[in-house]
């Protein structure tokens, strides 16, 4: 419907919500913020036609900073209700938003399966590889060693791969960013939205207050990016080889797209009158008398 | 029931043995003529083997349980024939095999054993199935029917698998239909016939129905029993209808897409069963912070935990009540029958968009898998809809809150695609605008106008739903309190203890939150002895009422052995209730369970 | 409380700025000169910026709230000192940097302005932290207070940052404490010493060494506030007690992980808040089922749903009522503070072993978040541990069934590793094997006979836990009923509406379930009137008082802003319900929260 | 404890439960059995040394089937519980079995973080790729196309990989197996029970109920042993390539073991004084007058 309206082209300022970020000083989600609004601009949407959902955490707060339609919804959920806003109104672009605890620990399930069905949205988590909100406990993307008030004396456990799990689990579109690295970030945030399936951005998003190791410094140091690699984003061996570099280098950018897949939404024949949420509700004649002669 | 026709009978046999199918073509066949029927099927939680007993009752009029009788089983095994040949009514008969299995000693008098030389019968096709095909027209020549109308049920049943079938069915079912003209002796009263024709589904066709009926658009789920049927009818009626069905990872997954689908503006509804339903109550709640429309429906079965999956209980009350942290809006109901059920999500609907605020259905096994007859003019296909205040067309926002603060506490919903209205929905405790006080600010006076806001929403309620009534003789001896699937057997419990002299009359409770508590009380204390009824062992409903009412009760009737009410189940309680009271503890009468299955 | 000592300041300023240093320092000194205190710290859920009011109320004798009446503020910001000047009573001081920050004009009379020239007096050092240092100079000489008290309190606070932070805090400290004394008017009553040096906590930190001292081996968690300080205690503390911690994907893994470890025979507990104990409840139900002792705590906050993190509330106590599905065993108890909290976990866990059954412990943010003070050797860390009828050596079987039906419905249970006892523990309903009952075959009296066998357990329940009791006055004019942590500011408000000329006496219920619905009734039956005081909007303990007893009672006091109870909140309440009710709607009095965080 | 004991050895039949499977004659799940019975006795095990913990479907009445320990938990719930067990005490071996629903659907969360962490369990999963107790539904393992009773016109989603998805995850051993090749599962079962650390068997087990595509006939026409075809479990790109296979081949053995990660268990410094089971429970006086001493 949006697409037929002549509304003047906005600018990221736009975007901008009706409460400032309460996130603390130098905190990565600004970042990420910065370069979301920057996006949904360029891509010339309106606030009107995008959903942004996310869970709870630090990060979670995003789409109250955007002037766009938002949920904010329960810890770990925010890819199941954005995959039920996409059923309803697949015309709206929708974006899912939220922390590495929200996305990667309680929320894997969701995570795992919303990729399986390519459903198309994009997935934006701020990956501070701590639990931020609750004051610093380790996550599944924690390193091993680092200690957080969970793990005094270090965590055990092996961290999350984001990129090579979402990758198999079948994602189309796995890129990783950073939040330091505002315009490298801008463009793979526009790819992913722009990508029609299931879309991955891992974004490294240091939380200044609660995580000492993975800081703006030790990204810097280490951050390569792929486009400058002469990566080929349809190898997937490439992508999950490169995903699992860390401690010398890291990559940021495109690891891998798969244009090929349709998505749920596609495939799905109810939907091609439109979106359900605009059908007229409740049954014809002709369908309540054949569902009825059935019982007869 | 009435005092016209009655008639019940069982197939009894192991899982594989394809006890279904003889008993849709039963079903259609009664339901054609106009019949009206229930159907309880007792069966175990495996695929093959272990115990069905299908019991089917045919009524001149309406009929909400299977009785207190049989008169006829067709026994598929021997377990069958040993189990239930004593539940056989004098004058009733037993169908079976008689090749294998060996008739029981411990009969009823008067009961005729129609064994049937299967094998010599059915010598010439290969197809085990067909015996059931053969005692079909055993069982309709011994309930007086015309040949004829088994043909053409069986020709409807079978002409999708090809003429061949169809010819080797009838052909069957003939030899036994005449077997047994030339061996047995017909029921005296044959099957009647009325003039106006019915149709027959289950409780959980009725809720799918409801829903698609409501306008549902999205339907998502993930299968537990007893509420997959639900599914499954929608998986199969919904493309053509327009409705979009989805199978979701788990139910924390179903509860929190069919938030954001109902967010979005699409009529949602979603169902489970108990251990589900509690995987979906932190989503409950959410949506009701949120203001979100959605209808959650849990079918239950006996519990605790895994319990018994394919047992009835009405044991997930208190669950209901629980779901999810604090205080917030939300909408219990308990509808009694299949038609009530398929009513009841149509008002839902209409409930909770007027209300923004979800809902939970409350069936149970016994309402969801029983098969009742219905006048297919009964169902309403085409009704109301009021989606009530939503703004779909985009414009300017005039200072658009999503969550105003208004007088009925309901503040008008701009769904997400709609220009000038955005905003964010939090789960988070926030203001007007929907901006977090949590986060932002806190402020302990804006935080009770939010809550208050919410709170005021219902207050409405009690204009917009009937308030339950009390039915029956307003002198009577004993009122009979139930709530959702027990209605139909304490009425046909009443019948019977009136025909011993007891007056009774009876209050079924179906909206439970928010409780009629002024209407309820009202009637309770004009009562000269109460007594609940309900299929549980805690007395939920019970507790309930009285946290409600502050109102206790004279005496209770619970079962919890996983089998539902017979009648004489309560005619029985009721009675000891006003005799010598032996078998009643602490206030409580828990009836025998007689037929095992 | 008494007619001693009762001294209550504020430290106010944004997330950020440093009070809980402050803060710790002077709990340490007080409960170190063997003064009580109780502190309670409002604040907003962002780690940065927004608001923080952290109340210490020091007295000589036991204190659970804060209580009505603030002598001292410390205002780190302009936003402290507009919202909070006109708080601080006649007589009491508000100290401030006055380089920044200006005096509020709405203020009580006689309120001393402590302005503190920072600038000047922190000129030498670049730390912005030490002002605060400054200001606990300040403080404590108006508290009368030697300065050798305060230099030994930042010697043991600072050390392990080196000599040099402990000469800068000490040295600032000086120039605070003589500013003081040069130019304001301490206070006339001095800070008094008693002579037993008391320790602090917190109500997590006491529900944490509950566990460790009552032989939890495990201790299994996700973080969630107001739970997650348990989690702390437990990462920082188990490993040199043995206990093994753990931190799991989501809730449904912690609550499944403990059942795994109950069951293999380590005393397991976990801990969340309403949110989380959603996810859970499916498997507590499950643990009731298979009969496996775990303790569940949930700490409670404002909702519904996220609702708001950081504020208190009592509002899940119908989601613990309804915790999962069907009927099933389990304990329900809400402690009062944090040294019964303790106590009731060490208690708990002698229960659910003994009952073979999980428990609900809970608690909320006021108790759990809010700082005591506490006599060490009230604390008893080696109490009786008893852990059942269990089976922990390996032999013959003799016919070892883990779900024999016993008179006491209690089964010994052999632990996982044990010889010759193997068997399965299902979540379906089994026999006396641990054999599907639902898969196998199925029979509704085996059926009938387990579920009464698991519900016989508790029926020793009330021989085992004290009946609540009344305290006060038994010819009073209003009985006060509560539950958890509203004990200790009843208690309070009792004693000033007895200045006031009113008799009160209070009804403290802890556990609720099985609840104690005689000695409840029996109590309630003889008071004159009765008010229930709880902390949620719909009168969730209300609802349930009456749904076990049919108990109405004659007013309500409830508040569902976010705040705590104050005392005088309760007073206000007590007076409009025996006066002229103008403030109470329906039965109910909602207090006006003043203070504003 | 066990280990001294001096029981004469036991033969498979002695891991036979109290009750007869309930399943439907020809269900895959009965070769699993077989294969898990036989393991057991052949490697030495006694039932009391073994727990064995399901979830809720066919394949999850498993357990019930054995002479070992066992419990049979909620639907999704094994492994979570399963790491409990072997928390408490890592002396026992600890199976976990269930279905492809139960283990890939709604317990796909602890599938991916039970990997990650290492924990020294055996996750048997019996892939009958449907959801076989409740009769007949499209489960995550489904293949795309495939019609059962919720997907009447076909299933739209790709299904999971297993193999990849535990591999990327974190899984230390990983492997898969079919019923109808009885020698080779047991071999294939027999090395995952003795990897110490976690270890996936996916087993094919044909529903012969439900699932009418996914047939013996089916596996037997395509499967490949990888331990015929020169795989190098060592090699995590060759086992994902291969396990990406389907249509003409599939491979069933070890795609992939690492032995080099340490376990959860064996990192755990509580853990180094024996089971916590085992010790008794409580404080010494010492350790409670620590605790209150930082309380003063
Ligand atoms: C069911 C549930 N469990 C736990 C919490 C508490 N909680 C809030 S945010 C959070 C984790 C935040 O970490 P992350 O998702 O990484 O976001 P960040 O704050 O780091 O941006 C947790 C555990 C919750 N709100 N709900
Ligand atoms: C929380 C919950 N949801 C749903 C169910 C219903 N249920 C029981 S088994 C099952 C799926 C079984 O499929 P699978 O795990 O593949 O096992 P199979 O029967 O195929 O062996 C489901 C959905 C349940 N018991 N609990
Ligand atoms: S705590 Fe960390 S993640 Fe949260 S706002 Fe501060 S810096 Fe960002
Ligand atoms: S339904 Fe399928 S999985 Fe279940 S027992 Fe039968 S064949 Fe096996
Ligand atoms: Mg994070
Ligand atoms: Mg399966």
């Amino acid at each position: 419907m949006a697409t037929t309206t002549t509304l003047p082209e906005l600018k990221a300022k736009d975007f901008k919500g009706k409460s400032d970020p309460d996130w603390c000083p130098g905190c990565g989600d600004f970042g990420l913020l910065n370069s979301v609004q920057k996006a949904l601009a360029e891509l010339g949407k309106k606030p009107h036609e995008v959903v942004c959902v996310s869970g709870i955490g630090c990060s979670s707060n995003l789409p109250g900073y955007l002037s766009t339609y938002g949920m904010h919804t329960l810890h770990g959920r925010a890819l199941a209700v954005a995959t039920g806003v996409k059923f309803a109104n697949h015309e709206l672009t929708v974006i899912a938003a939220g922390g590495d605890g929200d996305g990667y620990g309680i929320g894997g399930n969701h995570f795992a399966h919303t990729a399986r069905r390519n459903v198309d949205i994009t997935y934006l988590v701020m990956n501070n590889q701590i639990y931020g909100l609750t004051t610093g406990q380790v996550s599944p993307a924690s390193e091993i060693g680092m200690k957080t008030k969970s793990t005094p004396f270090g965590n055990l456990e092996r961290p999350v791969n984001a990129v090579t799990t979402a990758i198999m689990n079948g994602a189309t579109f796995v890129a990783r960013g950073f939040s330091g690295h505002g315009k490298h970030l801008l463009s793979t945030i526009k790819q992913a939205i722009e990508h029609n399936g299931f879309s991955l951005v891992d974004v490294f998003s240091p939380c200044v207050t609660f995580n000492h190791d993975n800081t703006y410094d030790f990204f810097r140091q280490r951050i390569k990016k792929l486009e400058e690699e002469g990566h080929d984003p349809s190898d997937w061996k490439s992508a999950c080889e490169k995903a699992m570099a860390w401690d010398d280098e890291i990559f940021t950018g495109v690891y891998y797209q798969d244009k090929d897949v349709p998505t749920l939404n596609d495939q799905e024949p109810v939907l091609e009158a439109g979106p359900i949420a605009h059908q007229s509700p409740g049954l014809t004649t002709e369908q309540s008398e054949r569902i009825l002669k059935r019982m007869m | 029931m009435s005092n016209g026709y009655d008639f019940a009978f069982a197939i009894g046999g192991a899982a594989g043995q394809g006890i279904a199918t003889p008993g849709n073509i039963l079903a259609r066949i009664f339901v054609r003529r106009g019949l009206h029927l229930y159907a309880y099927n007792a069966f175990q939680s495996i695929i093959r083997g272990g115990h069905i007993f299908l019991t089917i009752r045919v009524n001149t009029e309406l009929v909400d349980t299977h009785g207190d009788h049989l008169h006829l089983i067709l026994a598929l095994n021997q377990d069958t024939m040993t189990r239930h040949a004593k539940h056989v009514v004098p004058g009733g008969a037993i169908i079976y095999n008689s090749d294998s299995i060996t008739p029981a000693e411990d009969r009823q008098e008067a009961v005729q054993l129609c064994g049937l030389p299967i094998k010599e019968l059915t010598s010439d096709s290969r197809n085990k199935l067909v015996q059931n095909t053969v005692s079909l027209g055993v069982m309709l020549n011994l309930m007086g029917v015309d040949f004829s109308v088994l043909e053409e049920a069986l020709t409807l049943q079978f002409k999708h698998k090809g003429q061949e079938v169809v010819d080797e069915n009838v052909n069957m079912a003939r030899r036994g239909y005449d077997y047994a003209q030339a061996n047995f002796t017909a029921f005296p009263a044959a099957l009647p016939e009325q003039e106006k024709p019915l149709a027959v589904w289950t409780g959980n066709d009725a809720i799918a129905m409801g829903g698609a009926a409501a306008g549902v658009k999205f339907y998502v789920a993930y299968p537990m029993s007893p509420a997959t049927g639900i599914l499954h009818w929608m998986a199969k009626n919904a493309r053509e209808c327009g409705i979009m069905v989805r199978q979701i990872e788990d139910e924390i997954g179903v509860a929190n897409v069919a938030i954001g689908a109902a967010q979005t503006g699409a009529r949602t509804m979603c169902a489970t069963s108990g251990g589900g339903f509690a995987l979906m109550t932190e989503a409950i709640g959410a949506a009701s912070m949120m203001e979100i429309p959605v209808v959650f429906v849990d079918v239950q079965r006996a519990g605790p935990s895994t319990g018994v999956p394919t047992k009835t209980e009405q044991g997930d009350l208190w669950q209901a009540l629980g779901a999810s942290q604090g205080d917030f809006e939300r909408i219990i109901v308990a509808p009694k029958d299949a038609l009530d059920a398929f009513d009841t999500v149509v008002e839902l609907f209409n409930l909770v968009d007027h209300y923004q605020c979800p809902a939970i259905l409350l069936s149970d096994l016994l309402i969801s898998e029983g098969t009742f007859s219905v006048d297919p003019d009964a169902i309403n296909m085409q009704p109301t809809i009021d989606r009530g205040e939503m703004i779909t067309e985009g414009g300017p926002s005039n200072g658009y809150q999503r969550y105003k603060i208004t007088e009925s506490g309901i503040s008008p919903r701009a769904i997400p695609g709609v220009a000038g209205h955005a905003y964010v929905a939090p789960t988070d405790e926030h203001d007007e605008d929907g901006i977090l006080i949590s986060d932002e600010f806190t402020n302990p006076h804006k935080r009770r106008e939010m809550v208050e806001k919410r709170a005021r929403k219902l207050s409405t309620f009690f204009d917009k739903v009937q308030a339950p009534a009390l039915e029956g003789p307003e002198d009577a001896e004993v009122t009979l309190v139930g709530f959702g699937s027990t209605e139909g057997v304490i009425r046909e419990a009443r019948k019977s203890l009136e025909e011993k002299g007891v007056k009774v009359n009876q209050l079924a409770v179906k909206w439970i939150l928010p409780f009629h508590a002024e209407a309820v009380s009202g009637i309770l204390n004009k009562s000269k002895k109460t007594v609940i009824v309900e299929n549980n062992y805690s007395g939920q409903f019970h507790r309930f009422l009285r946290s409600e009412t502050g109102r206790s009760v004279d005496g209770h009737i619970r079962k919890y052995d996983g089998e539902p009410f017979q009648p004489h189940h309560i005619v029985d309680g009721v009675m000891d209730h006003l005799g010598d009271k032996k078998g009643v503890t602490d206030g409580v009468f828990i009836p025998f369970q007689e037929i095992l299955v």
